[in-house]
């Protein structure tokens, strides 16, 4: 033992005057650090009650619940988390997988209660005194739990396209599905805005599993068009997506076209079990009007829950608008075909080129059959009503993608303007573009429509696509006249336009009539809307026919008219628009069985 | 390493060989060879360091897998031999003689696997739990949340909602749920 | 004690002294516990107000949030201004910090801990774990609720809780005091059956007298 | 057993007459001639590391016999983590071990990384390796004042563990968390550093070592100490092989096997780490060894704030981690903690949850198999002191 380790301890009596580490008043001279993970917070603005927190948390700490206050609407189940204290632990997974960075977490860490129930919460509805503050940890943008990012499609290049109508979307192979699917969260949010209300995160978890027969089951309880639907659904559901709120929505169309694609028409038979259906037990006939995805749609189920159904088509082929309103470089024939032909294996009949009021009338089908089915669509364009717009070279859009289906020749002009912004008017002027192409070599149509570039009502990538391929878009503008020098169109007169609706919602587009432009044209196609032929409804039907002031067939939620016989369902209902369609001819065929079996 | 497991390839009947990283490799040997191979890493390939003995529930294939993963101080390389050994009257040999705390993986896995080590000391002592009753409890058939719910008491007062049924039920609670497919023999 | 006492408390009580060997018999109390009642109102309220200003804390380091106890301990926080101590053996002590989770062989212990410390004496619990079984809500070996195998006076949420909530805590439990609401430790006597039976529900290795002395 | 015979006592030769007769190699002890007492040490007793306990045969005040138990803290994390998907695992794990958690959640990140073949950006690397270096500090400081407390030094304790205090105030600020601090996420990392954290870290640093060399003045130059540790808990070479000794206590036996430099993982291969060892193997070595280690740490910690890059992705591409699947494989990943080998081992079997995870904790052989043969023969009042110097954490042991 040496003398200096005796010594040595004392020597720490320097620091006898030093000041002391003590905190004066621990409880409020502490806040937890600026990035504290504290007690939770929510934003009930931006929270969509999609349950992902509730998903992700190891200590089955949340529950979601119904909140007071919080409605149910589209792409927000109006529950909101509440969490149990008696469970979290804290590590904020909640927050970082919340994608809508709604769940947020305070800097506050103290909450002492005697009775142990009181530590349930619902942050953002129940008063807390951490409510407002604005440190804590939050979601950090650099990291992703979530996978925001949606695989990449494969098309086919512009340059590749845009002289032929050869599909662009190539659509998914197994593996970039799997990896699109996996990044399903399966809230569900989706199946309430979906029309149909699919079974989304159902046949997403079937991709997952690798189990595309499970899937394609999923699939024909309430569509049976998937090959119609994946191509050309406008995916409202997309946009309800949870994901949405932070990156990409779920690619859940494609997904859709995936599984159907993946499996051959002559399988599904024995995939959905259909192959033995009751024969004609039932001696009930039902007649469908057209043969489109309304009318398709009912005649599925119709046929599964066998009733003897036939399909009455004023055109050569099936597919309704989907076929004559669709381009085919979106929507190939032949995959109308196989939806179509899986239809005809289950005994239903369709009669095409057979227009109702003209070879056969509504009667005949009345006595004929028990129950009648319309979904028979708009075919019908509308004018814009502009001076010179009776010219025999303005055309409507409808009419036109109509011709280019039914393969006839059309008279492509060098110069075109299309007046419209919708999905519509980006088809025709895709079309033309491609036909202008094939005859001149090169590409001179413009697009115009009164709604600004952000708000314009076609998707998106149908905007970028035209663009693509050489078609110019000039958003925002209002057509005036159309003007006419020797009985010739020469070109639209258009001036600004600044805004579509009026304070009430109304469409009443004010312009600005100092701003004004001409586009040289030297034929002008109209596509601002669809009309409906309901010529095929007779005098003495019309007038027992209940109608909507707005034109429409009155319907029940059954698509029943008040002609109990007769049920209504598509586009002449709902407006334009397929997986509407489907899911009218799904509910009206319940409602015709209901109707039946009651009478 | 290549060398090693050509010479293991020699001595006894090497089942499967992975690497998983450089300093990371796995062999599968038979039961019965295990104490020999496990004597020789040890005394001659500088295996000395026994970094744990576990095991590997395979319910499905009515197996046990044990690992023992095994250091070398000289050439910095994990070895992690494996084992097959029936799920039913579990039983393998101890290795206790070779390393003075084997017996206390031994006693463990007894305990939560339930296989047993004959001649392992202290190998019937309880380890961690204390009036254990059920089925040793690291077994993939025991439930733990059931065993849980049924004998502690979670509080009551909970219920949670899928926001998928519960917009159904708020939003579009009249739409038909999909048709019966009427098939003849039905 | 005589033979025959104890078989009269085996008549009266069946206390689970019993199942000791008979030499251990004498060992542990053989007798119910029974409630204490309060003093006059102002030599009730002065104890009260004595006992919240010296909580000495049993040092039992029961779970993980025994480390947070630590830092309590050092000047930073220095406890000790707030009259709190630690003692090392529960007779000198009167509060008794459950530091989260308890496992089976755990809870056997804390019990006979509390049941061997003096009263008045008051239970603290921290963090989720004793709340509603926090994130072992499906382990096999450990409790959910704790009030329900000893009486908690107050709860501290956290996992774990930090020091400064523990102070919290801790002044929480000296109003509780002060306003004489601290009855856990009379109502672990009155609901003594209650308490005993979902211990021994949990607890299969039941190798402890029933009430410790 | 074998110590008993070997009757050489830190000088002082005992009157074995008293001590337990030897039969076939095992010492006879009868308790009911009143020769001995059987005791417990804990789980209700300061003088344990956590909550464990010693049950003791002493005579007199020596200890004759030692048996640990242990399963006071088995909460069962392997099998709760069988339950969980690989993503919930990750909050589960830091609980295994309190003082230095951030080995278990690097392990488990590291060990899905591995199995997944995900790499870990460059950024992310190195704020991994400052997290867990600042755990080993917290670590080791915690365990001063533990070694110091046990040997009845409080105040000394009171220091270390307020000093370990002002790091946690660091890993709040820098991951949110004080002692459970769920940082190393799968993939990477969550957050990046605050504004102004190095500047404070270096001052902190300065602060621990003024504060260290108190410690040196009154802990590791004490004649106390050094007559009490010195001769205490002696591991001899041969033990380290045969027992698994691993970490400080393998390293004050002679043998230099730190997992920072002979299996480097984050970015220790790039960081000037020295490996530390003595031969002597007592209580008071390893003491000293963890001292200068601490030390080490501290360099360590400096050294990667200054090369901690300003720029880049502190996290993989990951896929949804909600839904992660991880290919069937498995795999160990260890890590050097402030007791030694740290290391998990994982089996996944292609679905969303994980087959099989094994937490290796070094006091596994350090509380049970070491500390049953050391404890014999030895003061009961060193117990306490054996039992930190070999710094034991029972929750490692029974997970």
């Amino acid at each position: 033992m040496k003398l200096k380790d005796v010594l040595s301890p004392l020597r720490v009596w320097e620091r006898a005057a030093q000041k002391p580490w003590t905190i004066k008043d621990p409880i409020n001279d502490r806040p937890g650090a600026d990035n504290y993970r504290g007690f939770h917070k929510n934003d009930f603005s931006k929270c969509i009650g999609c349950g992902t927190c509730e998903e992700i948390c190891q200590n089955d700490a949340i529950d979601i619940v119904p909140v007071e206050g919080q409605e149910t609407v589209d792409g927000d189940s109006g529950l909101r988390p509440m969490i149990d204290y008696g469970r979290c632990c804290w590590c904020a997974l909640c927050v970082d997988v919340c994608p809508t960075g709604s769940l947020t977490m305070s800097n506050d860490y103290t909450w002492i209660a005697d009775d142990p129930e009181d530590y349930r919460f619902v942050p953002g509805a129940d008063k807390t005194k951490w409510q407002d503050s604005t440190v804590g940890y939050t979601r950090s943008p650099d990291i992703q739990i979530l996978d925001y990012n949606r695989v990449d499609m494969l098309e086919i290049k512009p340059e590749d396209r845009d002289k032929s109508f050869i599909e662009i979307v190539k659509g998914y192979n197994k593996e970039q599905a799997i990896k699109e699917a996996e990044r399903c969260i399966q809230c569900g949010l989706c199946t309430a805005t979906c029309p149909a209300h699919m079974d989304i995160p159902g046949y997403i978890a079937a991709i997952r599993d690798d189990d595309l027969d499970q899937a394609l089951r999923i699939l024909y309880e309430t569509n049976p068009m998937p090959e119609i639907c994946g191509r050309i659904c406008t995916h409202k559901c997309e946009t309800a997506c949870a994901l949405h709120n932070n990156g990409d929505p779920l690619a859940i169309r494609w997904l859709k076209r995936y599984i159907a694609d993946q499996i051959p028409a002559d399988k599904y038979q024995e995939i959905l079990g259909t192959a033995h259906l009751v024969d004609e037990q039932l001696n009930r006939k039902v007649a469908v009007i057209g043969a489109g995805p309304a009318g398709v749609s009912a005649a599925y189920y119709l046929a599964i829950m066998g009733y003897k159904t036939k399909i009455y088509e004023a055109l050569p082929a099936s597919g309704g608008m989907a076929r004559y309103g669709i381009p085919e470089y979106r929507l190939p024939y032949d995959q109308i075909d196989k939806d179509v032909e899986y239809l005809k294996t289950l005994g239903v009949e369709i009669q095409y080129n057979t227009r109702i009021g003209e070879d056969i009338t509504l009667e005949e089908l009345h006595r004929e059959y028990d129950a009648v089915f319309a979904g028979t669509g708009l075919h019908l364009g509308r004018s814009t009503r502009v001076p010179g717009s009776d010219h025999s070279r303005v055309y409507f859009a409808t009419d036109m993608l109509r011709e280019v289906t039914l393969g006839n020749e059309i008279d492509v002009a060098e110069n075109i303007v299309v007046i419209g912004g919708g999905n519509v008017a980006m088809d025709i002027t895709r079309t033309l573009a491609r036909l202008q192409n094939q005859k001149y070599g090169k590409v001179q149509v413009l697009a115009t429509c009164l709604e600004a570039e952000e708000v314009m009502p076609a998707d998106l990538e149908e905007i970028v696509e035209a663009r693509e391929e050489n078609a110019v878009i000039e958003p925002a503008w209002g057509p005036k006249e159309i003007e006419i020098k020797n009985g010739k169109i020469t070109g639209l007169h258009v001036s600004k336009c600044l805004s579509v609706f009026d304070e009430d919602g109304r469409f009443n587009p004010r312009f600005d009539e100092e701003q004004k432009k001409f586009f040289k044209a030297d034929m002008i196609v109209e596509s601002i809307g669809q009309g409906m032929d309901l010529s095929y409804l007779t005098e003495e039907i019309k007038a027992e026919l209940k109608m909507t002031p707005r034109g429409r067939i009155e319907v029940n939620d059954k698509f029943q008219s008040n002609l109990k016989w007769l049920f209504v369902g598509g586009d002449i209902i709902e407006g334009p628009d397929v997986i509407h369609g489907i899911a009218n001819g799904y509910v009206a065929a319940r409602g015709i069985d209901s109707y039946l079996n009651s009478k | 390493m290549e060398q090693l497991i050509k010479k293991i390839k020699g001595m006894v009947h090497l089942r499967a060989y992975g690497k998983q990283r450089d300093d990371l490799h796995f062999v599968t040997v038979d039961k019965a060879q295990l104490e020999m191979i496990l004597a020789h890493l040890k005394n001659y390939e500088g295996f000395t360091h026994l970094a744990f003995l576990q095991a590997v529930d395979l319910l499905e294939e009515g197996k046990f897998r044990l690992i023992y993963m095994l250091y070398n101080y000289s050439t910095n390389v994990n070895l992690g031999v494996n084992v097959l050994i029936d799920r039913d009257n579990a039983e393998m040999n101890s290795i206790h003689k070779l390393w003075a705390h084997g017996w206390q993986y031994q006693r463990e896995l007894h305990e939560l696997f339930g296989i047993d080590f004959p001649d392992s000391p202290r190998v019937h002592e309880s380890f961690v739990l204390e009036g254990w009753e059920e089925m040793p409890p690291m077994r993939r058939d025991f439930d733990t949340l059931e065993y849980s719910n049924r004998t502690f008491y979670q509080r009551p007062g909970r219920s949670t909602n899928d926001p998928a049924e519960y917009m159904k039920e708020k939003i579009y609670k009249n739409y038909p749920a999909a048709p019966v497919i009427r098939r003849d023999n039905e | 004690m005589s033979n025959k006492h104890i078989d009269e408390i085996e008549n009266q009580m069946k206390l689970a002294n019993e199942s000791l060997p008979e030499k251990e018999c004498s060992l542990f109390a053989d007798d119910r516990p029974t409630t204490v009642g309060a003093f006059n109102k102002y030599y009730e309220g002065f104890l009260n107000w004595a006992r919240s200003r010296s909580l000495w804390m049993l040092a039992f380091g029961t779970g993980c949030g025994a480390t947070e106890l630590r830092p309590l301990m050092t000047s930073r926080y220095d406890m000790s201004r707030y009259g709190i101590a630690p003692r090392p053996t529960p007779r000198q002590a009167s509060v008794f910090v459950v530091g989260g989770y308890a496992s089976i062989k755990t809870i056997k212990r804390i019990i006979r801990s509390y049941e061997q410390m003096q009263g008045p004496k008051y239970v603290i619990a921290l963090g989720s774990c004793t709340i509603n079984g926090g994130m072992y809500y499906d382990s096999y070996n450990t409790i959910n609720r704790l009030d329900y195998y000893i009486p908690v006076d107050v709860y501290i949420a956290g996992c774990m809780p930090r020091p400064e909530a523990l102070i919290a805590g801790f002044n929480r439990l000296k109003e509780k005091i002060r306003a004489g609401e601290c009855e856990g430790m009379n109502e672990y006597v009155e609901k003594f059956d209650w308490y005993k039976k979902n211990q021994k529900q949990i607890i299969k290795d039941w190798n402890m007298p029933d009430y410790n002395w | 057993m074998s110590n008993l015979s070997s009757s050489k006592y830190r000088g002082y030769e005992a009157d074995r007459s008293k001590y337990p007769e030897m039969k076939n190699g095992k010492a006879v002890i009868d308790l009911d001639s009143h020769k001995y007492t059987k005791i417990w040490q804990g789980p209700q007793h300061p003088g344990v590391t956590g909550n464990m306990s010693v049950e003791l045969i002493v005579n007199g005040d020596e200890i004759v016999w030692a048996k640990t138990h242990v399963g006071y803290l088995h909460r069962a994390f392997e099998k709760l983590m069988e339950r969980r998907k690989y993503i919930q695992c990750f909050p589960l794990v830091c609980r295994i071990c309190v003082p230095e958690p951030d080995t278990n959640e690097y392990c488990v990140s590291a060990a899905m990384e591995d199995l997944a073949g995900i790499t870990v950006p460059e950024k992310a690397q190195w704020l991994r390796t400052l997290n867990l270096e600042m755990s080993r500090i917290g670590s080791y400081l915690m365990w001063l004042g533990g070694q110091a407390g046990s040997l009845g030094m409080g105040a000394i304790a009171q220091w270390t563990v307020g000093m370990r205090d002002f790091w946690l105030d660091l890993f709040e600020e820098m991951t949110g968390g004080r002692v459970y601090h769920m940082y190393m996420i799968p993939g990477g990392v969550r957050k990046d550093l605050p504004d102004g954290f190095k500047e404070r870290a270096r001052d902190l640093i300065i602060r621990t070592r003024r504060l260290l060399s108190d410690v040196e003045n009154t802990f590791i130059s004490n004649a106390l100490v050094k007559s009490r540790l010195q001769g205490l808990g002696i591991i001899t070479p041969e033990m380290v092989d045969e027992f698994g000794i691993v970490g400080p206590n393998a390293r004050a036996a002679g043998r230099g096997y730190d997992i920072r430099i002979n299996n480097p993982y984050v970015k220790y291969d790039e960081l000037d780490v020295k490996m530390i060892t003595s031969t002597v193997g007592d209580a008071y070595a390893r003491a000293q060894l963890r001292y200068n280690d601490l030390h080490q740490s501290l360099d360590l910690v400096s050294e990667i704030l200054d090369r901690m890059p300003e720029e880049g992705a502190i996290q993989a591409e990951m896929p949804n981690l909600v839904n992660w699947k991880i290919p069937p494989g498995q795999t160990y990943v260890k890590a050097e903690s402030t007791r030694g080998e740290h290391g998990f081992y994982m089996v996944s079997d292609g679905s969303e949850k994980p087959r099989r995870v094994f937490a290796r904790g070094a006091s596994y052989t350090h509380a049970i198999s070491v500390l049953e043969k050391l404890a014999v023969n030895i003061s009961i009042s060193d117990l306490a002191g054996l039992m930190v110097s070999l710094h034991t954490c029972p929750p490692e042991i029974e997970r």
